[in-house]
């Protein structure tokens, strides 16, 4: 399905005739008549975007119903994923199911924690106030295999858990007030899936509170595609993607957190001492360059944009910085806006590249005053057997020859 | 969304009442305090029937197969069972990680069990089997003796013996809520310094040439225009 | 294609066993494993989303390859297009064009105007500084056949030349500072097309001064897609969608406008007086209720979220009005952020359906305080044979039956 | 973005110069002042075989047909040649407006039928054949006549004899830009009353019954979830 190789020489020569001859001869798309409105009713990328794929991570894990894909951030743009690229991670595969028969249902973990146990249809949900929000999903795991030691080659495989769409649906508070919840003792909110898996994460409270947590139908102007949750996912902005239940079934609210196997056997962050922290949940501020990135090989001197994304759990993005020599010197780079809560956020910045080898790094800082921390610094603290939360700053070797490598600095 | 009407009252014709029988279908989840756990109960001994019919192809007969996921069983000590902390965990040296020195809780196992497997068959055993499996999961790793009947009586006193039970920390900044952790206080702290920030540069790991194409060609990972073009994997780097 | 028309009755029964039994009896995905991760490297929509389709309008056009599709916006949730939905409009059919081979050349109609025209590879564009911005694009024909009386049933055809997205590109203005433009002599900006058509129009320099012109290659986060222009078009924010240049190969400079095809013969706008008015190009402000719209079903009475979009080529919408009883009352919905410059805005309204007719109407305003018109007050100064930038309130009846039907009031 | 240096080297290594063999091949625009025009000409006669080989299977040999699109002549008198003004425009009963009664700008013909013409294979005319197949279509309409040949030297005098030549305004808000129009004032201006703001209301206009299924089922045009289904208009509407 991948395109053919791309021939390496990027250039522009004028050619022998005193011109180049994709102008001086017309293309066939110029001298004829082009295809029909409506060829199709759901179009696709082009064909010469047969390389921009998810894919997954060789030998990463050893079953394909319980893993990941990747999405290709080194060939994005702005901060919308395409949904049809979003990252993927299921835990027993992943469904198409039949809306009209797929249901809601509220509970408490015992009566007395919500006055009105309710069920509700797509239909109905569909009936009620709407927000559409902007904001990322990373996979707590994002980086992982990056804790020790470099593992993997390009963005997609270091940080291509990581997507953002515009969601649309219900806040989750609106529900649980039209169920009459005890605010005061039900503190811990349980989200349940539909799939095999029936994935179940605890949500504290005080998100749903915030009018933040939404019971999303919409994603990018369409209904979530299946592989994220069709036809209804929580969306639980900032925290880990693991949190934001597909399939999403049931929402029981209780008096204490639900220990569930994502909360107690994975999703817990080994630290030196050998425990393991639980509940860790929000995914804190953290870029990476796009471009130029590993794998990829810049093939002249020369101007360059340097391109790459932000994004932190706590808030929005306030400035990042981007250095070309290891972290010795830094610049502030370009955001695009809109700067939005919990969301991508793109950034740019002008380099010359004068063909010496150089260290690409981004620096990513919240309006927490977080800033983003070196691998050093990180592992100071966490060791390197976290597994989870690996927000360090990436670095890219620009090599004379051009090609990019994934490097750590010592 | 705000006005003074009662939520219940201002969204009229949507959403109904879930009736006790939906309630009981649906309303699984087993919390670590047990809170959800029906009654019943199973040996180690029927648990290894369970085991060895439904669950060894995939785990191995010991829970140790790393075939289509890492292993269940392994990496823990019946000193484990008194302290509960897993050593190992605090060897930094120690080669993975199984499901039991990780998980503190035994109803996570229980609950998981129920909702999630057999992987191609969730939620297809009864009640008894699953205290019987996660029994027999038990005594593989010496948490509970063989002939040992697990049940929602003495689900209680095993957890007391769960070889994790005290290696879980929520002391830390993680956790966007006010019931647990540390009210969201970055463990890590870096500073922006602009100019001049470090000494000297020197690379600490990097890709090995001949781990390059170990994930496919990478010109076919790239747009064939750009910026930068992919790189050939799977020839030599240029020079 | 299309799915089965879905069964009409909207309903949340609970069953003769006691319960639901799409809930009693466990669907087979609770009970098996799914698929794998990457099944599709590209994602497509659910099968249960067949109905959401861009479609020609049946009769408008006489070919299929000078014409349009219209984007289903009563399906559509939030203000991103899914870029399969991107509503379509070509004069002489769509290419799918080697990105590799396509050229962009700058160039002035006299060698005084500009000192060094120029020729730039995709490579290379995609090498200079980027923006990324979110902006609507509306035919300047939208909601034309409405101008004398109701003509189609739903928004898909009355409001679906109209579609939103995030692009990324390089400023227009950046490449001219490259070249050398007299920015004195040079007040017109001419943008030409690769396809049969070679589509011309031409954009004032203001607007290429502003910053906001953009030659663009990405559309939400992946390439344009062919049929909008790939690999590169011209985006004019706020202006109407025949000056986006699809397929973009030329820019030049001049000191006159260029009256081309589409400035001289169409999108010229017929007025009482039997003038035309000619290079008319901003979009103003404008809204539609898209959800509950023409063609739909309510099923019941009770709740619904009115939801809809606003939109201006001036700024930013300000404040949408919404009115249930064909105007006379109106009440102010609630705006979803972010509400950015000459992009789709979303809004949200409660409204409790008390069974009887009711006539739904919105009404945007911008922030220069333009507000949109009614038909009476558009045809007053307008007449009714403009064809273009209609940009009237539209009314949505909502019949006792629950059948919602296109009509425009006296 | 903001640094002080010239743009032509801030971006070292990006973009070339044009050739003039490169201009010439793509700069192809005619303008209303026709600068762009190359020299050239063509008869009436020699663009009646044009047209009768190349344009009237789809444009009917006088221009007259809808088949493929709208006509291009007709509609236009010999009084409009003399006023400039297409008086048919002016009479709202009149139905159809043709090419010939819209265009100004004899140029736009020249450069569109040159760039876009014949439809399934544009850009492969001659100078000469453009000159010819113009002359012939505004030998149609009248302005030129049968034994007229159009040149780059005549058809600043042909423009002059335009139809439609003073129909265009540019007198209005929506120029985006300073060169035309009234500066961006809007000509409809409405306001934002909230309450009791029209005495009654009727209906001027409705969709009827029986085309409520010319554009399809609209139930198969709506998704089969949602807050409101899609009618099913091969039936009767629903009382
Ligand atoms: C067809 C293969 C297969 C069979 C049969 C199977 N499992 Fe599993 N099991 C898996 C996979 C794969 C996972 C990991 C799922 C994931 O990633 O979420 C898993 C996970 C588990 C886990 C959680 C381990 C962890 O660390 O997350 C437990 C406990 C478990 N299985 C027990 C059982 C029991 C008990 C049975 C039989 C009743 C069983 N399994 C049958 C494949 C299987
Ligand atoms: C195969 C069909 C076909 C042929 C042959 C053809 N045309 Fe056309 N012509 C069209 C269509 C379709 C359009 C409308 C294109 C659009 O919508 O942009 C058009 C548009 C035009 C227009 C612009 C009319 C307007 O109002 O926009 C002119 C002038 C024209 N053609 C002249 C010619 C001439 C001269 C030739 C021959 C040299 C020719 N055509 C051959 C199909 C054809
Ligand atoms: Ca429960
Ligand atoms: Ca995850
Ligand atoms: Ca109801
Ligand atoms: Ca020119
Ligand atoms: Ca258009
Ligand atoms: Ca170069
Ligand atoms: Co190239
Ligand atoms: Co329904």
């Amino acid at each position: 399905t991948a395109a053919a190789p791309a021939a390496l020489a990027q250039a522009n020569p004028v050619g022998a005739e005193g011109g180049d001859p994709n102008i001086l001869t017309l293309p066939e798309h110029s001298k004829g008549l082009g295809q029909a409105v409506a060829t199709d009713g759901y179009g696709r990328p082009s064909k010469y975007e047969a390389n921009v794929q998810r894919r997954p991570s060789p030998g990463l894990t050893q079953t394909s119903q319980a893993s990941v894909s990747f999405a290709p951030l080194q060939s994005l743009f702005g901060i919308v994923t395409p949904s049809g690229l979003h990252f993927e991670r299921h835990h027993q595969g992943w469904w198409d199911i039949d809306p009209s028969k797929h249901r809601l249902m509220l509970n408490g973990s015992e009566a007395s924690l919500m006055k009105r146990p309710m069920v509700f249809t797509m239909d109905e949900l569909m009936r009620l106030p709407s927000v559409s929000r902007f904001h990322f999903i990373e996979c707590g795991a994002n980086t992982g295999m990056e804790w020790g030691n470099v593992a993997v080659p390009t963005c997609q495989y270091t940080h291509g858990m990581l997507s953002c769409s515009e969601f649309t649906g219900v806040p989750l508070k609106l529900l649980l007030d039209m169920a009459g919840v005890d605010y005061k003792r039900a503190r811990y909110v349980l989200g349940e899936g539909a799939d095999g898996s029936s994935m179940t994460r605890t949500v504290p409270m005080e998100l749903v509170e915030s009018g933040e947590v939404i019971v999303a139908y919409g994603q990018n102007g369409e209904m979530l595609r299946p592989e994220n949750g069709y036809p209804l996912r929580l969306v639980v902005p900032g925290v880990q993607g693991v949190s934001w239940v597909k399939y999403l079934r049931r929402i029981e609210v209780g008096d204490q957190p639900y220990g569930t196997k994502d909360e107690a056997i994975h999703y817990v962050d080994l630290m030196p001492d050998g425990k393991h922290r639980q509940y860790s949940s929000i995914q804190e501020c953290k870029s990476v360059v796009t471009t130029p990135s590993g794998g990829q090989v810049l093939l002249d001197k020369g101007y360059y944009n340097v391109s790459g994304l932000a994004w932190s759990g706590r808030g929005k993005v306030k400035r990042v910085d981007v250095s070309v020599d290891g972290g010795r010197n830094w610049r502030t780079a370009r955001l695009e806006g809109p700067v939005m809560s919990k969301c991508l956020t793109r950034f740019n910045i002008d380099w010359v590249w004068d063909g010496k080898p150089a260290l690409v790094q981004s620096r990513a800082m919240d309006d927490t005053g977080y800033v983003q921390p070196s691998f050093q610094q990180l592992r100071a603290v966490r060791g390197t057997r976290s597994i989870y939360h690996n927000n360090a700053i990436q670095t890219w070797l620009v090599q004379e020859s051009g090609e990019v490598k994934n490097v750590q600095l010592a | 969304l705000g006005t003074a009407l009662g939520a219940e009252s201002r969204y009229p014709q949507v959403g109904r009442d879930a009736t006790p029988k939906e309630l009981a279908a649906w309303d699984i989840d087993v919390r670590p305090d047990f809170k959800g756990l029906p009654k019943g109960q199973g040996s180690v001994q029927r648990g290894m029937d369970v085991w060895e019919g439904k669950c060894a192809s995939c785990h191995g007969v010991f829970g140790e197969s790393n075939e289509v996921f890492s292993p269940l069983i392994g990496g823990t000590t019946k000193n484990d069972v008194a302290t509960g902390r897993v050593a190992r965990l605090m060897d930094a040296g120690f080669p993975g990680r199984t499901t039991l020195m990780k998980v503190p809780t035994v109803s996570t196992l229980w609950d998981y069990i129920n909702r999630a497997m057999p992987w191609t068959q969730p939620k297809s055993l009864s009640t008894d089997e699953v205290y019987a499996v996660t029994a027999y999961l038990l005594n593989m790793a010496d948490v509970v003796p063989a002939d040992f009947t697990l049940s929602h009586d003495n689900i209680g006193q095993v957890q007391a013996r769960m070889p994790n039970r005290n290696g879980m920390s929520t002391d830390h900044g993680l956790w966007p809520g006010k019931g647990m952790g540390n009210g969201g206080k970055p463990d890590v702290k870096a500073r922006a310094c602009m100019k001049d920030c470090v000494p000297g540069v020197a690379l600490a790991s990097a890709l090995p040439d001949f781990a390059r194409n170990a994930h496919g060609n990478l010109a076919e990972q790239n747009r064939s225009v750009g910026a930068q073009h992919g790189a050939d994997t799977t020839q030599a780097p240029r020079t």
